[in-house]
């Protein structure tokens, strides 16, 4: 595996897959969370990947990459914390409990 | 007073009356009726003015009343000898009928309503007369529909009534369809209709024959709807529901003869097409017979009267047909005379008997009331053509010109002759000389004095008619002897054969007591056959229940059933649509991910194959 | 201290300062008496409507010019759309004082208006991001609060699991935004919207059109276009009146402002617009249609607003000024008509326990407020686009400007749309003028809020009539962008 | 006096507008004010819409009385008013039926305020259509003008009102959805991108194929409205659950906008097109004389009959424009007027005879003559009108119309001349049926129209004798503009 542009990209579509499917497919709401996580930290590859490669100056990928990471933390807080709530009223964090909003 | 003006009052007077009544028809009813009376004399007056100081070469005077590009209609007289001859019958018919009715209509509440309404069709017939513009004939044409409609329908709390006045409109307009039609397509060749044009048109013989024959046939189908022809004739009879003086001025004298009255004047267009000529000559002969036989059946007076009338006007279309206009004209003035006499007559029966069944009046009047029996007799006697008085001297003419058009016409006209003598007499027996005739007193009433009045005139004018063809002719601008009785022609001995037999068969089965039943009596099928009116008016009942009721069933069909349930369904189609789209909501956010991110894969892919 | 930058910024300080004053309210709540948290709560109505007004008022001072080395154009189109979102956000803080119906703990308030504040002053930031980090971080600021918004809710029951639907569904979109975007970065080397926008016209590869498409769908979730906009039914029907409100009517002008933004990368490629055709028709198509059965007033509102995206969309087909300046008027008046819409349901909805309102609710209004009766019927016939209404004349632009984009056909089918859509307008006019209501007691509402909203009507009216007051500063504000 | 005859048009259009703010003003309480501002305002169009009659200048067939302001000049937009012989009648139409339908609802107790509020909200769209001479306009006042028509129906209304009121407005807003590609696309196939009527107009574009499917769509869209075959089942149901003036505005006014707009939009700017649709709108017209009547005959309630009617009438309308002779388009407009007045005359007679005897079964009426020897005289009249007797406005309409259509298409035209006995048939049926015959128990002691309520009829009357007798009256201002009109389709 070269060291180059190719294998990051490839690295990074493969988490970003994995997390969209983590998103779509787990049960668990928590582990809905992580999914999201891992297509954030797939976006970050991603950002430092071409400020390394491909961007003439490389800082603002860099920082780019700083702000997805202070986001992402602050996404997870919010996320959390609704999880929090739902358990709270519904008592379980099983998507399958989630369907009485329909029509 | 120029002749304009005299035409202006003509119209205007009657219009104005009617208008009147219109608006102050409750607070003042006998305002309404002096002010009929007063504009009947001077319409009266008006006509014979115009009539006798008429320029040599006619007057005629228009204004533009609607004015388009393709077409434009000019409202306007057009004094000819014709119209302002047909205008003094129209005149002095109505003025004498205004006068008979104030006593007819002495106790009806609704007296100034009839006498408004009769002023109004004054005003079309004479609009129809007087007018120099075709589109202002048809335009009082439908006007005098309008007014037999009212008329008809005067009582209408009657549903009787109601219905004969509705049948009558409707199948007039039937005619007028013909009319339009007709006038349309002469419209589409010349760019205005007045009569001169058309007129001059038709002599530059312009046109190819299918089209003048087209227009032809269009115009007769409208005068055999007013005229009351063969199959349009069936409105007639029932239209006695209306009151007499209504039945006398409108439908014996002066309404129906507007068709004929049309037919003369645009003579020239009729002839100038054979087939044209000869179908019109055919029709109105086989009306005759056809109406002939009906009226020797009829048990109703009024009704035998009607059927008369349908065919004597055949008898004038016969004239016009056979190329006279002098005779059909002439018939269509003594006609005009006697059957108004006859049916004023009938009236004075109908008022005294209360019932309009000629065995009835036979039993219960008979001969007690004199000026009415006088009025029938005359009357009679001119209808069967008895030689000297009216009936025959313009008959005679008519039967002359119809015997050049060869045998199969002149025979059909002569056994209609003789059963028009049949008829006649029959109506003198039955009503006048019936033997078990109960001596009932007549309490002649003060308003009765109007009505014997005006039989009387009539009675004398009837008997002097008949001499006056001469300058009828002279003043139709023909010569005089077109008027003329061949005394000795082999014509006037056939007349009179047809007449010996008619009179002899009715005085051998009324005359003389007996059963009175009458020979037609004798063959049942045939009896019920004429009574029926050859079933004609089987057959437009007919008409209308399955066909217009059935178009109008099939119409409600498409209506209801098709269209209305086609929108309606849309409609319902989105709601369920709605409601499909509302359940792809289904609450799990896992599915509405996958269904966005699935959507977002092929617009991407989408855009690769762009 | 130069006054000339802070000048441009001045907005987004006002806001700031709001939010920090009902920071500091959220402070002092600590103690559990109730009569100083119903002061507290009062407090802090107080304080996010008048600094929602004051910030209203200096978004009108003109300003233009760059902030934060280029990445923050600040201009006649920032300007414009900062005043609507202020006041928006007065017109939502305004309908949720006292939490309208007692939806939002009283304890909760000063937060409640804290996170309205912020959830502004991060849309405003996005209006004038001419810069992808910057952009992002807007964005992601405003959907954070407005999550939280919805969680907030007092009573037990469906808002949870809403707002966690809402959560998901806009994380997800928004990471595969960012996935967009940083391609995006990868492939123009610069995070400046205009530099992204020259490397993509210069070769259009259909990597970079599809990235283009993957960083919309964050603006697109938000806007709530048809297959991104699961979220906003169960959103509208179960959140407070406040943050329904406010999602209805300010997030929707944002996104629209956003939207404008980001497409200026794309206007080159026919493509990516005629895709963005497809999406108008099917939302518009599915909104109306499954706005036909609702029974909740507020859930037909959100299939009504799926409805609306549809049509802006399909207008912003014409991809020049007219276009553009035609979808923020349409915005405008589209923020009037909702506010009109939630005055009633707020009114109308006072005392009832559950957050939901059916239409029945609204039965006789006619009788019981003919005012409010009045605002409805123009808010519902504004929706519907009737003249003399600005959804009439906002239409009209919208539609004309779709044609010059070649899209007659699609104009036919907006036109089928809206057609279908008055059915169910005139179902909740009917229950408001037409069906009777047993108790015709007069419904007693706030002092204010009947002739706030006839005030509004007024002014819809009013700019439906007269387009031109306001359209000419739209167009030269647009042209800067484009 | 200078000042309101440069702007007569848009203080005409201005009476209802600041009738309805004043109303809105009032309490809800005082109907009486309520009712005297609203006949006030009526009153006030009628007399200007008289003006403007006589001011208008019937020598030229430009645009009179023109007000031109610039009002969004970068969409094209810009409030133009003006009239000319095409709409001049149109204007004169609205007023009387406006006016004579505020003297009508005279009786009116439950909600007035709302009530008069939402007439005057649509008599100002109708008169805004008839001067506004730019489809931005045209198109905002025409939907203004529909609008209303649903509330008014459904809470006023009588025999299922909200069903009809739903698909009534559907059905038109469906037509209207149709004409806002069309008016778009007029304004940008184009190339001029301008809403001005005239411009559009004078630049003889070649519209070519797309010039077809624009007129395709802005005879359906406006051909809904006017009545035309396959669209037609709204009217009847309209009117029938509609309360008496509205039906009267409605079938009297609300029609004509449908037959003016293919007129004013359709003719004038794509004439070729109308060329090649001519045939298809003659066929369907007479469709619509046939089968409107033959639908009527077999009618058992008054006022479908009269709903009917007018789509039987609103035929002949259609078949005078499609003749596209200069006889056959001012025999349509002049039939778009006179049946306007009679199918309003018609409504507040039926209106009158609803409200005392609570029923429009044609067969539990009878002999309603002597009872209420008024509305029977007034009703017959509007029959009459219907049917075609000369001295009444409709005669001369029908009689150019069918005369130019018998020139210009024979079989067509001959078979619409049926039309005459069938409209004869279903309106004497009625006549027949409800006024004559004898009079019944249960309409003894009913009583007929008070003198109170009698002007407004009268004035109907009136106009249609008046127009019957004098057509010159109609035709000399229709001439020029319609000349022009003939010439630009003869292209």
């Amino acid at each position: 595996m070269a060291d180059d542009l190719n294998t990051y990209l490839i690295i990074s579509c493969a988490l970003f897959a994995i997390g969209l499917f983590g998103v779509l497919l787990r049960r668990n709401l928590v582990a809905m969370l992580i999914g999201v996580e891992l297509m954030l930290n797939a976006v970050i590859i991603n950002l430092v990947a071409f400020a390394k490669f491909s961007a003439p100056e490389p800082v603002t990928g860099q920082v780019f990459a700083l702000f997805v990471i202070g986001i992402a933390a602050a996404e997870a807080a919010v996320g959390l914390s609704i999880v929090l709530a739902v358990h709270k009223s519904r008592g379980s964090i099983s998507v399958d409990d989630l369907q009485e909003l329909a029509g | 007073m120029t002749l304009n003006a005299w035409a202006d009052i003509a119209i205007g007077a009657p219009l104005a009356v009617f208008f009147a009544m219109l608006l102050g028809m409750r607070a003042w009813p006998r305002a309404v009726v002096g002010l009929s009376l007063l504009s009947a004399l001077a319409v009266a007056l008006a006509t014979w003015m115009m009539a006798l100081n008429l320029p040599e070469g006619g007057f005629t005077s228009s204004v533009p009343w609607a004015v388009t590009d393709d077409f434009s209609v000019s409202f306007g007289y057009r004094l000819t000898g014709l119209s302002t001859a047909m205008a003094c019958v129209v005149g002095t018919i109505h003025l004498l009928v205004q006068v008979y009715s104030v006593g007819y209509m002495a106790d009806d509440p609704h007296k100034a309503r009839f006498f408004g309404t009769l002023s109004l069709f004054a005003t079309a017939m004479l609009g129809i007369v007087l007018s120099a513009d075709l589109a202002q004939t048809f335009i009082a044409w439908e006007l005098v529909g309008l007014a037999s409609y009212l008329l008809i329908g005067f009582w209408n709390a009657k549903p009787a009534a109601a219905q004969a006045a509705k049948k009558a409109f409707i199948m007039t307009r039937f005619g007028d369809l013909g009319l339009f039609a007709g006038l349309a397509l002469m419209v589409s060749r010349l760019g205005d209709l007045k009569i001169d044009t058309v007129l001059l048109a038709v002599e530059a013989n312009t046109w190819e024959p299918g089209f003048v024959t087209a227009i032809g046939l269009c115009l007769l189908c409208g005068i055999a709807g007013k005229s009351a022809q063969f199959p349009l004739h069936t409105w007639l009879p029932d239209a006695m529901e209306g009151p007499t003086p209504v039945s006398s001025l409108l439908h014996s004298a002066t309404m129906v003869a507007a068709g004929v009255y049309l037919f003369a004047l645009l003579q020239p267009l009729f002839l100038a097409s054979e087939f044209t000529a000869t179908f019109a000559l055919g029709l109105a002969v086989f009306t005759a017979l056809l109406a002939a036989t009906v009226a020797c059946v009829e048990t109703d007076m009024k009704r035998v009267l009607a059927w008369s009338s349908i065919s004597q006007l055949s008898f004038m279309l016969m004239g016009l047909a056979a190329g006279s206009q002098v005779a059909g004209f002439f018939h269509l003035v003594t006609h005009a005379g006697f059957k108004c006499l006859l049916f004023l007559s009938a009236g004075l029966f109908i008022h005294a008997a209360h019932t309009g069944d000629l065995l009835a009046i036979g039993r219960k009047v008979g001969r007690s009331a004199p000026v009415a029996a006088l009025g029938l007799v005359v009357g009679c006697v001119a209808l069967s053509g008895f030689p000297g008085f009216a009936g025959f001297m313009s008959k005679e003419l008519v039967l002359h010109a119809v015997h050049e058009q060869g045998m199969v016409f002149y025979s059909g006209a002569l056994l209609t002759s003789a059963l028009t003598a049949y008829y006649a007499f029959r109506l003198v027996f039955l009503a006048l000389f019936d033997p078990e005739r109960e001596s009932v007193e007549a309490h002649p009433s003060a308003a009765l004095k109007w009505q014997q009045g005006v039989v009387v005139i009539l009675a004398v004018l009837t008997l002097g008619i008949g001499w006056t063809g001469g300058d009828l002719a002279r003043h139709l601008g023909a010569s005089a002897d077109e008027a003329h009785i061949h005394w000795m022609s082999s014509g006037v001995a056939f007349a009179m054969v047809a007449l010996v037999l008619g009179a002899g068969l009715a005085f051998v089965d009324f005359g003389r007591g007996g059963e009175r039943a009458g020979s037609f009596a004798k063959f049942p099928a045939m009896h019920r056959f004429f009574a029926s009116g050859w079933g004609v008016d089987a057959f437009w009942r007919t008409f209308s229940d399955v066909g217009i009721a059935g178009l109008t069933r099939l119409a409600l069909l498409i209506d209801r059933g098709a269209i209305d349930r086609t929108v309606d369904g849309t409609g319902a189609a989105t709601k369920v649509l709605g409601g499909v789209a509302a359940r792809m909501q289904n609450g799990r956010v896992q599915l509405y991910l996958s269904i966005a991110l699935g959507l977002l894969a092929t617009g991407l892919l989408a855009l690769g194959a762009m | 201290m130069d006054w000339g930058l802070a000048s441009l910024f001045l907005p987004e300080l006002a806001l700031l300062g709001t939010a920090l004053g009902l920071f500091v309210v959220t402070t002092t709540v600590g103690g559990g008496e109730s009569a100083d948290l119903r002061r507290a709560g009062a407090m802090a109505d107080r304080v996010a409507f008048f600094g929602a007004v004051f910030a209203a008022l200096l978004a009108l001072v003109p300003a233009e010019g760059q902030l934060f080395f280029e990445s923050y154009a600040v201009g006649g189109f920032s300007q414009s759309v900062k005043l609507l979102l202020c006041l928006g956000l007065a017109g939502s803080a305004w309908l949720s004082r006292g939490a309208a119906r007692g939806q939002v703990s009283v304890r909760d308030r000063p937060e409640f208006h804290l996170f309205l504040t912020l959830a502004t002053f991060g849309m405003a930031m996005l209006t004038s991001a001419t810069e992808l980090v910057g952009f992002y971080v807007g964005l992601e600021l405003s959907a954070y609060c407005l999550y939280l918004l919805v969680a907030m809710t007092r009573r037990e029951g469906d808002h949870a699991e809403a707002a966690l639907k809402y959560f998901i569904q806009g994380a997800t979109l928004s990471a595969v935004a960012l996935f967009g975007m940083s391609i995006l970065y990868g492939l123009s080397g610069t995070t400046s919207i205009a530099g992204i926008g020259a490397a993509v016209t210069a070769e259009p590869t259909t990597l970079a059109l599809a990235a283009v498409l993957l960083s919309l769908v964050g603006v697109l979730f938000k806007l709530a276009v048809f297959p991104f906009h699961f979220w906003a039914p169960d959103v509208y029907e179960v959140a407070n009146d406040g943050a329904a409100s406010f999602i209805a009517a300010a997030s929707k002008v944002g996104a629209i402002a956003a939207l404008l933004r980001l497409l200026t990368l794309g206007l080159g490629h026919d493509g990516l617009f005629w895709i963005l055709g497809g999406l108008a028709v099917a939302s518009m198509t599915y909104g109306n249609l499954a706005a036909l059965v609702q029974k909740d007033l507020k859930r037909l509102l959100a299939y009504s607003g799926v409805a609306q995206a549809g049509y802006l969309l399909m207008g912003l087909m014409g991809r020049d000024e007219a276009a553009w300046s035609a979808a923020i008027y349409y915005g405008a008046a589209y923020l009037g008509l909702l506010l009109l819409c939630f005055i009633v349901v707020v009114e109308v909805g006072r005392g009832r326990e559950d957050a939901r309102l059916p239409i029945s609710a609204v039965n006789g209004l006619y009788k019981k407020s003919p005012m409010l009766a009045m605002v409805l019927l123009v808010g519902l016939l504004g929706l519907a686009g009737v003249p003399p209404t600005a959804g009439f004349t906002g239409k009209w632009l919208l539609f004309k400007a779709a044609l010059d984009g070649g899209a007659f056909w699609l104009i036919l089918v907006a036109g089928i749309n809206n057609t279908i859509a008055i059915y169910y307008y005139l179902i909740v006019l009917k229950a408001a003028y037409v069906d009777d209501v047993e108790d015709p007691t007069p419904l007693q509402t706030s002092p204010l809020g009947p002739k706030l909203g006839v005030a509004i009507s007024l002014a819809i009216v009013l700019f439906g009539v007269f387009p031109q007051w306001v359209m000419p500063r739209l167009l030269d504000a647009v042209a800067a962008i484009l | 006096m200078a000042w309101l005859d440069a702007h007569i048009l848009t203080i005409i259009l201005m009476c209802p507008v600041v009738g309805l703010g004043i109303v809105m003003l009032i309490h809800n309480g005082k109907d009486l004010l309520i009712k005297q501002v609203a006949a006030v305002s009526s009153g006030l169009s009628l007399v200007l819409s008289l003006r403007v009659w006589a001011l208008f200048d019937a020598s030229t067939a430009e645009l009179q009385m023109v007000e031109r302001v610039a009002w969004l000049p970068s969409a094209g937009i810009n409030y133009i008013v003006g009239v000319d012989g095409l709409s001049l009648a149109m204007v004169l139409l609205t007023g009387i039926v406006f006016f004579t339908g505020v003297l009508t609802m005279w009786e009116l107790t439950n909600r007035v305020k709302e009530y008069f509020a939402f007439t005057m909200a649509l008599v100002a769209g109708v008169f805004g259509v008839f001067i506004s001479q730019d489809l931005f306009f045209f198109f905002l006042f025409y939907e203004l003008a529909v609008l209303p028509m649903y509330l008014l129906i459904a809470i006023w209304g009588s025999t299922r009102r909200e069903f009809a009121a739903m698909k009534l407005t559907l059905f038109l807003l469906a037509g209207s959805a149709l004409l806002f590609p069309a008016l778009i696309g007029l304004a940008h196939y184009s190339g001029l991108n301008t809403f001005d009527m005239t411009l559009l107009a004078e630049a003889d574009t070649d519209w070519g194929g797309m010039g077809l499917i624009l007129f395709g769509f802005i005879y359906v869209g406006f051909g809904v409205l006017a009545g035309i075959f396959p669209f037609h089942t709204w009217s009847p149901i309209g009117h029938v659950a509609a309360p008496t003036a509205v039906s009267m505005l409605h079938a009297g006014v609300l029609m004509k906008l449908g037959a003016y707009g293919v007129l004013r939009i359709g003719m004038i700017i794509l004439p070729e097109a109308m060329g090649s649709w001519a045939p298809v709108i003659a066929v369907l017209a007479l469709c619509n004389i046939l089968y409107g009547a033959f639908v009527a005959l077999g009618q058992t309630d008054l006022k479908y009959m009269i709903g009917y009617s007018s789509v039987s009438h609103m035929g002949v309308v259609m078949l005078g424009l499609a003749t596209m002779t200069h006889a056959g388009i001012s025999g349509a407009i002049f039939q778009m007027f006179a049946h306007g007045i009679m199918t309003a005359l018609f409504f507040s007679c039926v209106g009158h005879i609803y409200d005392r005897t609570h029923t429009r079964e044609i067969s539990r009426l009878g002999g309603l003559f002597h009872t209420m020897p008024r509305a029977s005289t007034l009703f017959i009249i509007a029959g009459m009108a219907g049917i075609g007797v000369p001295c009444l406005a409709s005669f001369w309409a029908e009689f150019l119309v069918f005369v130019a259509a018998v020139k210009t298409w024979p079989i067509i035209g001959i078979l619409a001349i049926c039309g005459l006995v069938a409209s004869a048939l279903f309106v004497l049926r009625v006549i027949q049926k409800t006024f004559f015959g004898p009079p019944l128990e249960a309409w003894k002691d009913l009583p007929d129209i008070s003198n109170g309520m009698l002007p407004a009829r009268l004035i109907l009357a009136g106009t249609l004798l008046v127009f019957g007798i004098i057509p010159g009256l109609m035709l000399t201002n229709l001439d020029e503009s319609v000349r022009a009109l003939v010439a630009v389709l003869a292209g």
